[in-house]
């Protein structure tokens, strides 16, 4: 299904909650794509609707020119068949299986054709080989985010999603992370959405960073661009009254100023 | 009842019959009745379809009603002239009234609701996010029941189980309405102890029967708790 | 269970556990065949006899329910008998010295005291009920006592009030009376102030076993008579 | 039972007062076992002390038991010359026996075990750091309890709930042996559906009574559906 | 019961937890008191005892001269009755309470004489107007955190603990609510046990950090002295097998090095 000259993410999305309102629409090429903003701006939300855990009342998600997402065209490709790894902001892991089970969840349910990553360099990276037995019940909250990055590093993605995985980590171990993060995006070309609050990392990691601010795009490009502005610093201000702007006749597509291809208008 | 003689304790052949038939009917009403009981308790817990408030009604349903009420409907329905009972008997050749396999349906349709209450808050109780984690991961919906949901609803399973077991243990209206109460066949411990507390003289045997019965259903009780409590520390929230 | 041990099945109204467990352990010695009893209330019995229960013999505690068998014709007319008879009594706790003759319109409420009760088997469903009932509208004191009738699930209940001393006076068989030594009977009803306490047998209309015949025989047989005699029971003339 | 003749369905003035009661004691049996279930469930689940495992095995005997026999064993504590009964009648003058307090609390102790088990298994899905953390906020064990373990168990509550109450409902041998058939005063639903189902063609008046009990049981349910769907969108897993 | 003289905080505690051993004394004075240490490193182990959440297997722990855990005298002061303010790693809000109750959750329970602290400004502090009347479910990562920091800032504490409180916010947010807890150490003079990742952070707030590191402290000191060194930046090792080292006849007192007023001894 992949379309060459696609780029490999696209993105559509409008979706209330409550006075939260989502609405925005980026592209954007291989590599790491970060997205960056204050607390409650809806980067995770954005993470969720890309891995099909929302649906979102209007929109569009395709990766490398595949659709998994189109409101429109009623398509709504569930969370399993997407491959798409997701380390959630706060771990999930199962807790009635072992660290090791967690870690190799993903690969049970991987299609054959799927590579495979293998168990033991990800856990040395990770430094989590004395956990491998545990339950997570007792992990300290840094090995948690550790066993949740190294459990959707093994179930082989296509897409890479991590919503702050680094932020309970020490120093050391993030530099030691971050290089192996580095290798996916430039050896295996895994691309990797990823949602961070430190500076440091997004200018290390990504080649675009979308800047968010209450539910919009107030700033895409490189890391250089990007984090220099006073945006990128600046804490949303309470949120102003209910935005009267309703969702109507918006088109996705549109709003992405992309054309479809002929054959998914269907 | 002598102090010292305590051979008014010793059971009859009968009496052990009875016994062996209510492990028996106990323990394949509450087996049998489980897959059942998790796909209903599923449902009502995570489903919204048009006619569930009756499905759960239905559920209820044996509570609800008088068990000789329970006991009736199922000879109507289940007897060899009753509409289910015929078909099952000419299609698969399989009989239930007036056999232990009958007063096991009875038993499963008594603690039915028992059985689908606890799994299914403990269904409530699991966490959507981690069923939503195991399907970024590449889990089906029914892969994701299996390997996640079930294993974390254990406790509630084991819970279920025990009502229904305990409930089956001590069934008898719906059972002796519907299968009657023919030693060897269908007379289970509580239907031997309702016979004896019919005539003069009974008490002892009554008593005698439900020692036995209370002895089993704690024993039973005991290893169910142990069963939950490994259960609930291997999944213990974290 | 598999192979039917047995080789008649009889279905018998529960208070006649103790008499017909002594005559079918008699007549397996007499003849070596197993009579198999499900007892319970004789409304299931006949309700289940109805829907095809596998019952050879049936010994009710009503006429009622074993003409309603006959009308469908459910039963060989041919092989119906009273069996039995059964008188009922007026009984009060043993420690009690209360004494009343039964005779047309006596002092009933009066005996009850202020706030007594009165134990009976429920008065529109059981036959005990039933028959105290209809012996007290014939002594025209039915109407002062009608709110003060605590009505028991069966005779043995009733009983086990009056036996308790939850009650100071009880109508009930007096087959349950005399065997309960916490109860006193105070007086017998003579037996035209009801209609007769009869329990009638007759073969089911599909059984093909000649050892229920056989037994139904045996049960009129001068052997077997003192069993049910000892019980309280009249054995019915031929 | 014609199809345009509906006269059947109408009640008698005896059957309102059988509906009455049935709601007054069901309401009243979840209700005041409501307090003891909630403690008794929390101790099970929380606590461990030496005798829990005898604790949780009285808890579930109701279920065990034959209902009648929960009822005799209620008769002989609570009845007027019960050791129970006898103190609570001297000392508070309260009376159960032949009250429909008693019924209220046959139903109670019948219901007990599944109302206990549905909240047990709410309170052991609490998670224990939330307790934790109102600690550090200066809540003592008790007010953790009423303030956060409470509310998130709030589903169980209503589960354990509307079980108790479907079970009262249903209940009829615990009952009816403990405080007997007094119509307007302890005669419940099921009682007068009994009483139906004794006699030959009483079919149609049971099957109104079913009907009208199976109606109340559906409303109460629906009612608790509603308030625990609420219950759980409240404290809904975040 | 303050003595005064007395450190503001003694701690020492040993505990065993499966194949990890904390082991640990420091004593430290009034102002922030930063616990560092890779992850694992026993860091939410030590804020736990503190709070009473953990019973150790022998341990001490003092504040203000007022013994709240004394293993050898039988003292375990209940977590209620310590008045400590816990920001936890994992937010553990309320779900079925408000935000605006959550917040005012600790005053409820806060003895008369506590002192009050004032809604509107902590909430204006945090950002958090706008989420008052929601619930927890639904709150993001950051919104969640920010609630508990404000909780534990409501209940009056008389020493605050908090477990990471700014990983997940942003370095604005950042920026706004780190001079509050230098206010707060200066003004309110309310001392602050203040486990972080972050150098920055730490740099600014704490006047002694105590570096952990499996379960051991292999550094104290000012910020300039322990950030400096080689161990503060190394991730832990595979942890080595099982120590033989056992719990013995080893006394908090003795570890600590400071010997406790007679009228303790009882
Ligand atoms: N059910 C809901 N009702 C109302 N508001 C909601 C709901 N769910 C989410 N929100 C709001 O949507 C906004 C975006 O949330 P989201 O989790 O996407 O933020 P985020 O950018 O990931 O923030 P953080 O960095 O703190 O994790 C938040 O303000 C949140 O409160
Ligand atoms: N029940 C347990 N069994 C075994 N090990 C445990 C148990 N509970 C905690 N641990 C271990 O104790 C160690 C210390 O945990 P703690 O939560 O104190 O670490 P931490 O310093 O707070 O780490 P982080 O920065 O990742 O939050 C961890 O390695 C953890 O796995
Ligand atoms: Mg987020
Ligand atoms: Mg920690």
């Amino acid at each position: 299904m992949r379309q060459d000259g696609a780029p490999t993410l696209e993105i559509a999305l409008r979706h209330r909650l409550g006075a939260f309102d989502l609405d925005l629409a980026f592209a954007s090429d291989a590599g790491v794509t970060a997205l960056f903003g204050p607390s409650g701006s809806g980067k995770t939300t954005v993470v969720d609707a890309i891995a099909g855990l929302v649906r979102p009342q209007a929109g569009l998600v395709r990766i490398g020119g595949e659709t998994l997402t189109d409101t429109e065209a009623g398509v709504l490709v569930p969370p399993h068949r997407r491959r798409i790894g997701l380390v959630f902001q706060d771990a999930r892991l199962f807790p009635h299986l072992s660290v090791r089970t967690n870690l190799l969840f993903g690969r049970w349910f991987a299609p054959r054709s799927a590579p495979r990553v293998a168990l033991e360099p990800v856990v040395a990276l990770l430094g989590i080989e004395h956990l491998l037995k545990r339950r997570p019940r007792g992990l300290s909250g840094g090995e948690r985010q550790r066993v949740a990055i190294g459990r959707a590093l093994l179930s082989a993605p296509r897409l890479l999603v991590m919503d702050e995985p680094l932020a309970s980590l020490d120093d050391a171990r993030k530099q030691e992370i971050l290089p192996y993060l580095e290798r996916l995006r430039d050896e295996a070309r895994v691309p990797i959405v990823y949602v961070s609050h430190s500076r440091s990392e997004v200018a290390r990691l990504a080649g675009t960073v979308v800047l968010l601010r209450e539910g919009r795009i107030v700033g895409r490009g490189t890391p250089r661009e990007i984090l220099a502005r006073g945006e990128a610093s600046e804490t949303a201000p309470a949120r102003s009254a209910a935005r009267a702007r309703r969702l109507g006749r918006w088109s996705p597509g549109q709003a992405l100023n992309t054309t479809r291809p002929a054959s998914e208008r269907s | 009842m002598g102090d010292a003689d305590m051979g008014w304790l010793a059971l009859s052949p009968q009496e052990w019959d009875a016994v062996r038939l209510s492990l028996l009917v106990s323990f394949w009403a509450t087996i049998a009745s489980l897959p059942l009981g998790i796909a209903v308790a599923w449902l009502l817990a995570r489903v919204s379809f048009p006619g569930k408030a009756l499905v759960n009604g239905l559920v209820h349903l044996p509570l609800v009603l008088p068990p000789v009420v329970t006991g009736y409907v199922l000879l109507l329905l289940f007897g060899r002239r009753g509409p289910i009972g015929a078909f099952l008997a000419e299609t698969f050749g399989i009989v239930l009234a007036f056999r232990w396999t009958g007063a096991a349906l009875a038993c499963a349709v008594m603690g039915f609701p028992l059985m689908v209450r606890a799994i299914r808050l403990a269904i409530e109780a699991v966490d959507p996010k981690l069923e939503a984690a195991a399907g970024t991961l590449g889990a089906g919906r029914i892969a994701t029941f299996l390997v996640v949901t079930l294993p974390l609803v254990l406790p509630g399973i084991i819970a279920g189980m025990i009502l229904s077991f305990a409930k089956a243990m001590g069934e008898f209206g719906a059972t002796i309405t519907f299968v009657s109460n023919i030693p060897g066949q269908t007379q289970t411990l509580p239907s031997a102890i309702y016979t004896f507390t019919q005539v003069p003289g009974g008490e002892a045997g009554a008593l005698r029967l439900t020692l036995v019965s209370v002895a089993i259903a704690f024993g039973a009780l005991l290893v169910s708790e142990l069963l939950a409590r490994r259960a609930q520390a291997r999944v213990g929230i974290a | 269970p598999a192979a039917r041990a047995q080789d008649a099945v009889v279905f018998a109204a529960a208070s006649l556990k103790n008499a017909l467990d002594d005559a079918a352990a008699l007549f397996r010695e007499r003849t070596g065949r197993r009579i198999a009893i499900s007892y319970a209330g004789s409304p299931a019995l006949a309700r289940q006899i109805e829907q095809g229960a596998p019952a050879d013999l049936f010994v009710s505690a009503s006429i009622e329910w074993m003409d309603h068998l006959s009308a469908a014709g459910l039963i060989r007319d041919e092989s119906r008998i009273d069996l039995l008879g059964n008188r009922i009594a007026l009984v009060a706790p043993a420690a009690s010295d209360v004494a009343i003759a039964v005779a047309p319109g006596f002092d009933l409420a009066g005996a009850l005291g202020p706030d007594g009760r009165l134990a009976m088997a429920e008065t529109t469903a059981v036959p005990a009920g039933i028959y105290g009932r209809a012996a007290l509208e014939h002594l025209g004191v039915w109407e002062s006592v009608a709110d003060r009738v605590a009505q028991s699930e069966n005779v043995r209940a009733a009983l086990a009030l009056v036996s308790r001393g939850e009650v100071p006076l009880g109508i009930v068989y007096t087959t349950d009376a005399t065997a309960d030594e916490k109860v006193r009977v105070v007086a017998l009803f003579p037996e035209e102030t009801h209609p007769p306490i009869v329990y009638p047998a007759a073969l089911t209309r599909e059984s093909e076993s000649a050892a229920a015949a056989d037994f139904l025989a045996f049960l009129r047989t001068p052997e077997a008579r003192p069993l049910l005699e000892r019980q309280g029971f009249a054995v019915l003339g031929e």
